[in-house]
């Protein structure tokens, strides 16, 4: 089965006052239809602008350097910019993390879902396009009158409710949940996550939930890829990442998780996160890595299948490779 | 709870109202000069008015300023006055009241005020809003700055220059007046055709001379909307980009502009008033410069307290206004 | 989630090397300073080279054009680089003393109206209460009735023999301080609910070092902004004031020598340099002013930075 | 020996005007006492609008209750004066959650360390001061060449709620009050920042107030819980007991709706099903959680539940507990062990 989103050496940088930052060096990551995955990290490492990168939403000064991205067979990077316009939100949708603000506060909930189909479907009726919001809002378990309604009149876990109602219009192949409770109670995130797992289910889109918060990704994701200063260093299943990480800095994830059963004991990791403008030599881990070698101060890991399924960036596996 | 804001937006009005009357009414009296006083013994030394005009006036300005009775009943006397908009006569245009000659000047500043607050404010916005939207052309963008440039000059030192250029040295326009001498106003094409020519040289300079402000507000205000996460969202959507500029975007970004546009007419209002006298249009503000000229003060007094009165219910009426543009205000 | 935001320059480039970097950036700011620094040079050069005197009627030949040579000046060949007006002014000595006022009206109502601004704006916003409803009320109330008609009621009632420069700029302050109290209001009603402020509370520090040390520094760009926006307001109503007649007659002001060629006609007349100096001048200082006060705003509002 | 801290009854409400005559309540007769010879880490656990913030404020002195006292050493904290005001100061303290906003922009990152320092009178010379400064930020893992004469924007977050831990650390107060310390820090970078302060009580004998809605951290931080929502207290205890066997509705749904990272734990496997909290409550007199709740009955819409002892250390407001003796609410110190 060919996978519906292929990441193929994706790079892209920024250009500030104090030089080039690297947030995304050459990151390659498929993703089979129906699959949830997870992309985690620090801030900084690289997560939001891969979600934007993927959108051909990078804004100056930033850039896209190079690499594909194709989704459905379709390479997003050739196509043109009214093309590219078109694929949102049909072929690849984004559910934003700010969903407080994310809707326009004049403008009633369905004129905003509404503008979004006729963006795509221009010749589509007005009943039929009334018709497919509404149904949309009942999938999120939102009631039809808020079709009517303003932002201003909703609660901040309906607002994120109307934001994935969108993101499932146009039933895409790919969602991007960028942080899509950051800003939630705990209750209402839970309530918000299994919506999305719903309608992902109803429809068999492929799902990349961006976040920091690895107890959100055990309960949710199937895979998990772990993002370190711009580049990825594994990628495993659900399983395999919380029972047997592989990377150093995916134990050390693992092991700074509070949970039920260590109490008193989970830590976290020494030393900070690099700046993406003085990214280290080498493996981009290594200063703080408690098994860090002399290779890893000088070569970067290349990215490498273990156990079949499994893709670590790390010199300890070497000969394993 | 939509009736007691509407309340509190009427109390709010008469208060204003009440202030500006109050404050006519007490800074003449807190000078020791008694300017009518001297007005009167000038135009009594030049045998200005017949004696019994002279009577009425004084009448009309005891009752206004009635000396006689203690100070609160004559303020008393005064606001209830001004509440039935009876304020006084002329001194020079005797028995002209100051109501009447506010109500013949009235349409000239009305025409003149109207037509160049709304185009400056129309063109204003859109070029700041263009001026700010990243995505607009250079071309398009660099169009707003000659405007910002106009900003810093008053109104006024335009007019005289566009007088002094475009019509004393290359005639392509009148010098003044409104209309050619020698027509007679009615309703005719040809006349209103001739009026809306004297006209462009003073709405022009007050268009220009204002469209700055707007620009330069709403383009600050278009860089804060554009980081806004629902513009972000919308694009997100793939909206087109004609779309998300005027319902995202633009709409937005105009909302606290409204609330500008009736304190910008306080101030067209001022501009507006030298510029009719530069180019000797009848309206209020030649009226009331030459009130000053002739120390006409019952008609300063009222001229003033008129164009105070229109100014704070124009900016209550645009507040009644706002909630059918923002939804969020209703609430509150 | 931004990038790239985590680590500081590695060089701290000079302050000078920054401030002129800065400029580069900040184009109105750089060509506002300079206008007005140009206007500062003719004004210093002017009051070595012309005697002040000329600035008053009957002091020269009157109704020359610029350039003409004028035999009745004291110092020979006494030219009129400016050309004289009707009353027999030179022009180029009035337009000397007659910007000298205008700045010193202007920067007289500036620096009161913000004075009074900032004091009123930090005491109502930071003790709140009464005292900052009262001052609330007044401002709102006073904010829709046009300044420019009550500064002409209260100069109407001054007998125009006793005006000054100086009553210029007290009509000018009466009511320009509702603006720059607003605006300091507002900035330290959220400013004072910063949490640094609470840290600071915390720390020991009282209600004076509140204000003073934490809350009135970060305030100095918005201040500096109302200042030189005090100062527009300043020179602007009493341009307007003068150019209604209601400024003091005597004086050169650069409006009152407009008022004066508009009531002689000047225009009709042939007179041209005479509104024309005044009226360029004018518009010089009012947009150098227009430009950094457009400048500070960038400064203080880090939003509307823009990305070049 | 008196009190440390005592709350006694307070309840704190917002109004919204001149007019309105309905205010919101913020906190409901909450009593509380932290005792000086018995440091403890208290947890205070709520969603936002649960009061916890409102409290966090009470406790500093920032606002006044509307009824009730704040004590401190037995004195009303409303009428400290002088000495007794900056002593109060001194050892009550905070750790706030946005590690950005508590710097002020202006000013080097030094002056978080040096004000305090300075208005307590802490080090007797510039050397001294200087020293203490490096001292506290070396102990929260930070290098003070790396820190010192930088401004804020120029540190990552983790360094900049380090600093905030330095300065707590500096002051050593007697009382901490750490306001989500960590919910806008990396999740590699919260278990150090924990750790500090868990470091402070235990080596320092502080009193910690933590306030979070994070509950898996407050699970491994503290001794106690209280659990508030909408002002009131939904149910409070040992930590243990709470997060292991939540007896309350409420305590049981923000358990259950915690994402563990825990594989064996999946949501969906509890069958639990919630309300939107899209339902306004009536403002009515019965149990702030009624609306919401799965098992409420009519009588809970009309009268509030009193807390009710399930355990030695545990209470619980609701009804499905009274069989349970009732705990006055003045004496609820009494089933938070320390």
């Amino acid at each position: 089965m060919t996978p519906i989103l292929q990441i193929r050496d994706l790079q892209v940088s920024y250009y500030t006052d104090l030089g080039r930052a690297t947030a995304l060096n050459k990151v390659n990551l498929d993703l089979n239809s129906g699959e949830k995955l997870g992309l985690v990290g620090e801030s900084g490492s690289g997560k939001s602008t891969m979600a934007l990168a993927m959108m051909r939403m990078i804004k100056p000064p930033g850039r896209i350097e190079g690499g594909s991205v194709t989704v459905g067979g379709v390479d997003l990077m050739q196509l043109s910019d009214e093309e590219m316009r078109m694929s949102r939100l049909s072929r690849i949708a984004y559910i934003p993390q700010g969903a407080m603000n994310s809707l326009n506060p004049v403008m009633r909930i369905g004129a905003q879902m509404i503008d979004a189909v006729r963006a795509h479907v221009p010749d589509m009726s007005k009943e039929e396009m009334t018709e497919r919001c509404m149904q949309s809002l009942e999938s999120v378990d939102l009631k039809r009158n808020v079709f009517s309604m303003y932002a201003h009149e909703l609660s901040g876990g309906m607002k994120q409710r109307v934001c994935i109602a969108i993101g499932i219009l146009l039933k895409p192949q790919v969602i991007i949940a960028d942080e899509p409770t950051s800003a939630l109670d705990v209750v209402t995130q839970r309530q918000v996550m299994e919506t999305i797992d719903r309608v992902q289910k109803e429809i068999g889109t492929a799902v990349i939930l961006i976040g920091h918060d690895m107890g959100l990704m055990a309960q949710f994701v199937d895979k998990v890829a772990v993002m370190y200063a711009g580049r990825l260093t594994e990628v495993s299943t659900v399983r395999d990442m919380f029972t047997n990480p592989m990377h150093p800095y995916a134990q050390a994830l693992i092991k700074s998780l509070p949970n039920l059963s260590n109490k008193g004991v989970f830590q976290g990791i020494p030393g900070l996160a690099p700046s993406l403008l003085r990214i280290p030599s080498g493996c981009a881990f290594h200063p703080r890595c408690e098994k860090a070698m002399d290779i890893c101060k000088t070569d970067v890991p290349a990215v490498e299948r273990y156990d079949g399924d499994r893709l670590v960036a790390c010199h300890l596996y070497a000969e394993r490779a | 709870m939509k009736l007691r804001l509407i309340l509190r937006r009427v109390a709010f009005l008469i208060m204003v109202v009440w202030a500006a009357s109050t404050i006519t009414f007490f800074i003449p009296r807190m000078s020791d000069r008694n300017p009518i006083r001297e007005r009167f013994a000038e135009l009594a030394r030049t045998g200005g008015f017949s004696a019994s005009d002279l009577e009425v006036i004084v009448a009309s300005y005891n009752k206004k300023f009635g000396l006689d009775k203690p100070l609160w009943e004559q303020y008393v006397d005064y606001i209830g006055s001004v509440a039935r908009l009876d304020l006084g006569v002329s001194l020079n245009r005797f028995p002209k009241t100051v109501m009447e000659i506010i109500y013949e000047s009235l349409p000239w500043t009305i025409v003149l005020l109207f037509v160049s607050a709304i185009l400056s404010f129309v063109i204003g916005n859109l070029l700041g809003a263009v001026a700010a939207w990243p995505k607009s052309p250079a071309w398009m963008r660099s169009v707003a700055t000659p405007f910002i440039m106009f900003m810093g000059v008053p109104p006024v030192l335009l007019a005289i220059f566009l007088l002094f250029f475009l019509a004393f040295r290359l005639k392509l326009f009148p010098l003044g007046q409104a209309y050619s001498t020698g027509i007679a106003p009615d309703w005719s094409l040809s006349f209103v055709m001739n009026v809306a020519w004297h006209q462009v040289l003073p709405a022009v300079s007050m268009i220009l001379g204002s469209v700055g402000g707007w620009v330069l507000s709403m383009r600050g205000m278009g860089v804060t909307i554009q980081g806004e996460d629902y513009v972000n969202f919308a694009e997100h959507k793939g909206l087109s980009g004609r779309t998300i500029f005027r319902d995202y975007y633009l709409r937005n970004a105009l909302l606290p502009q409204v609330t500008g546009f009736a304190l910008a007419l306080g101030s067209l209002i001022t501009s507006g008033a030298v510029v009719e006298s530069l180019y000797a249009l009848p309206g209020l503000g030649q009226k009331l410069s030459q009130a000053i000229q002739a120390n006409d003060f019952l008609v300063i007094y009222g001229i003033v307290l008129f164009i105070t009165m229109s100014v704070a219910t124009l900016m209550v009426l645009v507040e009644f206004l706002y909630p059918l543009l923002d939804p969020r205000i209703k609430q509150d | 989630m931004t990038t790239a935001t985590t680590i500081a320059p590695p060089i701290q480039p000079s302050r000078w090397k920054l401030l002129a970097g800065y400029l580069r950036r900040n184009k109105s700011l750089a060509i506002g300073l300079g206008i007005i620094f140009f206007l500062v040079l003719f004004t210093l050069h002017g009051f070595f080279a012309v005697d002040e005197a000329r600035a008053y009627p009957l002091k020269a030949k009157p109704k020359q054009p610029p350039g003409i040579l004028d035999f009745s000046s004291p110092e020979w060949p006494g030219k009129l680089p400016m050309g004289s007006d009707f009353f027999g002014r030179d022009m180029h000595a009035a337009m000397v003393k007659g910007m000298w006022q205008t700045a010193l009206i202007g920067v007289i109502a500036g620096a009161l109206g913000t004075f009074i601004g900032v004091v009123l704006g930090f005491t109502s916003a930071y003790f709140g209460g009464l005292f900052d409803t009262i001052v609330k009320g007044i401002c709102q109330i006073l904010t829709p009735i046009p300044v420019f008609m009550i500064q002409i009621i209260i100069a109407a009632s001054l007998d125009k023999r006793d005006v000054t420069i100086f009553t210029m700029a007290g009509i000018v302050v009466m009511l320009a301080w509702m603006g720059p109290t607003l605006v300091i209001r507002s900035q330290v009603l959220s400013m004072k609910e910063r949490q640094f402020v609470s840290v600071a509370k915390l720390s020991g520090v009282g209600n004076g070092g509140v204000i003073f040390g934490e809350i009135l520094p970060n305030l100095l760009p918005f201040i500096a902004a109302a200042f030189v926006s005090q100062v527009f307001n300043g020179v602007f109503s009493s341009f307007y004031l003068a150019i209604v007649g209601l400024g003091p007659l005597r004086e050169p002001l650069l409006g009152n020598i407009i008022w004066a060629a508009q009531s002689q006609g000047a225009f009709f007349n042939g007179w041209w340099w005479w509104p024309i100096w005044p009226a360029s001048a004018m518009v010089l200082i009012l947009s150098a002013l227009a430009l950094i006060n457009m400048g500070l705003d960038e400064l203080a509002n880090p939003r509307i930075r823009r990305t070049e | 020996m008196a009190n440390l801290l005592e709350f006694r009854n307070v309840t704190k409400t917002y109004t919204r005007g001149f007019f309105s005559e309905a205010g919101t309540t913020a906190l409901a007769d909450f009593s509380m006492v932290l005792k000086e010879e018995d440091p403890t880490i208290l947890t205070v656990a709520g969603e936002s609008g649960s009061g916890k913030t409102t409290l966090a404020m009470l406790l500093l002195g920032f606002i006044d209750p509307t009824q009730g006292q704040i004590l401190y050493k037995g004195e009303d904290i409303r009428n400290l004066r002088g000495d007794a005001r900056m002593t109060f100061r001194r050892e009550v303290q905070a750790v706030f959650q946005d590690p950005f906003a508590v710097f002020n922009p202006f000013y080097t990152v030094d002056h978080l360390l040096t004000v305090p320092i300075e208005k307590f009178k802490l080090a007797k010379s510039k050397a001294e001061a200087r020293s203490k400064m490096d001292e506290a930020l070396s102990a929260v893992g930070l290098r003070p060449e790396d820190i010192l004469g930088r401004f804020p924007h120029q540190l990552s977050g983790g360094q900049r709620q380090r600093i905030n831990v330095a300065r707590a650390l500096l002051l050593k107060p007697k009382v901490l009050v750490a306001d989500e310390p960590v919910s806008m820090v990396d999740a590699s970078l919260r278990a150090n920042i924990l750790e500090s302060l868990r470091g402070l009580h235990r080596d320092h004998g502080v009193s910690i107030v933590y306030i979070t809605h994070d509950l898996t951290t407050a699970y491994h931080v503290a001794n106690s819980i209280v659990v508030l929502y909408k002002g009131g207290v939904m149910e409070a205890g040992d930590i243990d007991s709470v997060i292991q066997k939540p007896e309350h509705p409420y305590t049981q749904l923000l358990i259950d709706s915690i994402p563990w990272p825990d594989l064996d734990r999946r949501w969906g496997t509890d069958g639990l099903s919630v309300k939107e909290s899209e339902l306004s409550d009536k403002g009515g007199n019965g149990c702030r959680f009624a609306p919401r709740c799965p098992y409420a009955k009519d009588e809970c819409l009309t009268a509030s539940p009193p807390l009710h002892r399930v355990k030695e250390t545990q209470v619980a407001s609701c009804i499905l507990h009274q069989q349970h003796p009732v705990l006055p609410s003045a004496n609820l110190t009494d089933v938070l062990p320390v």
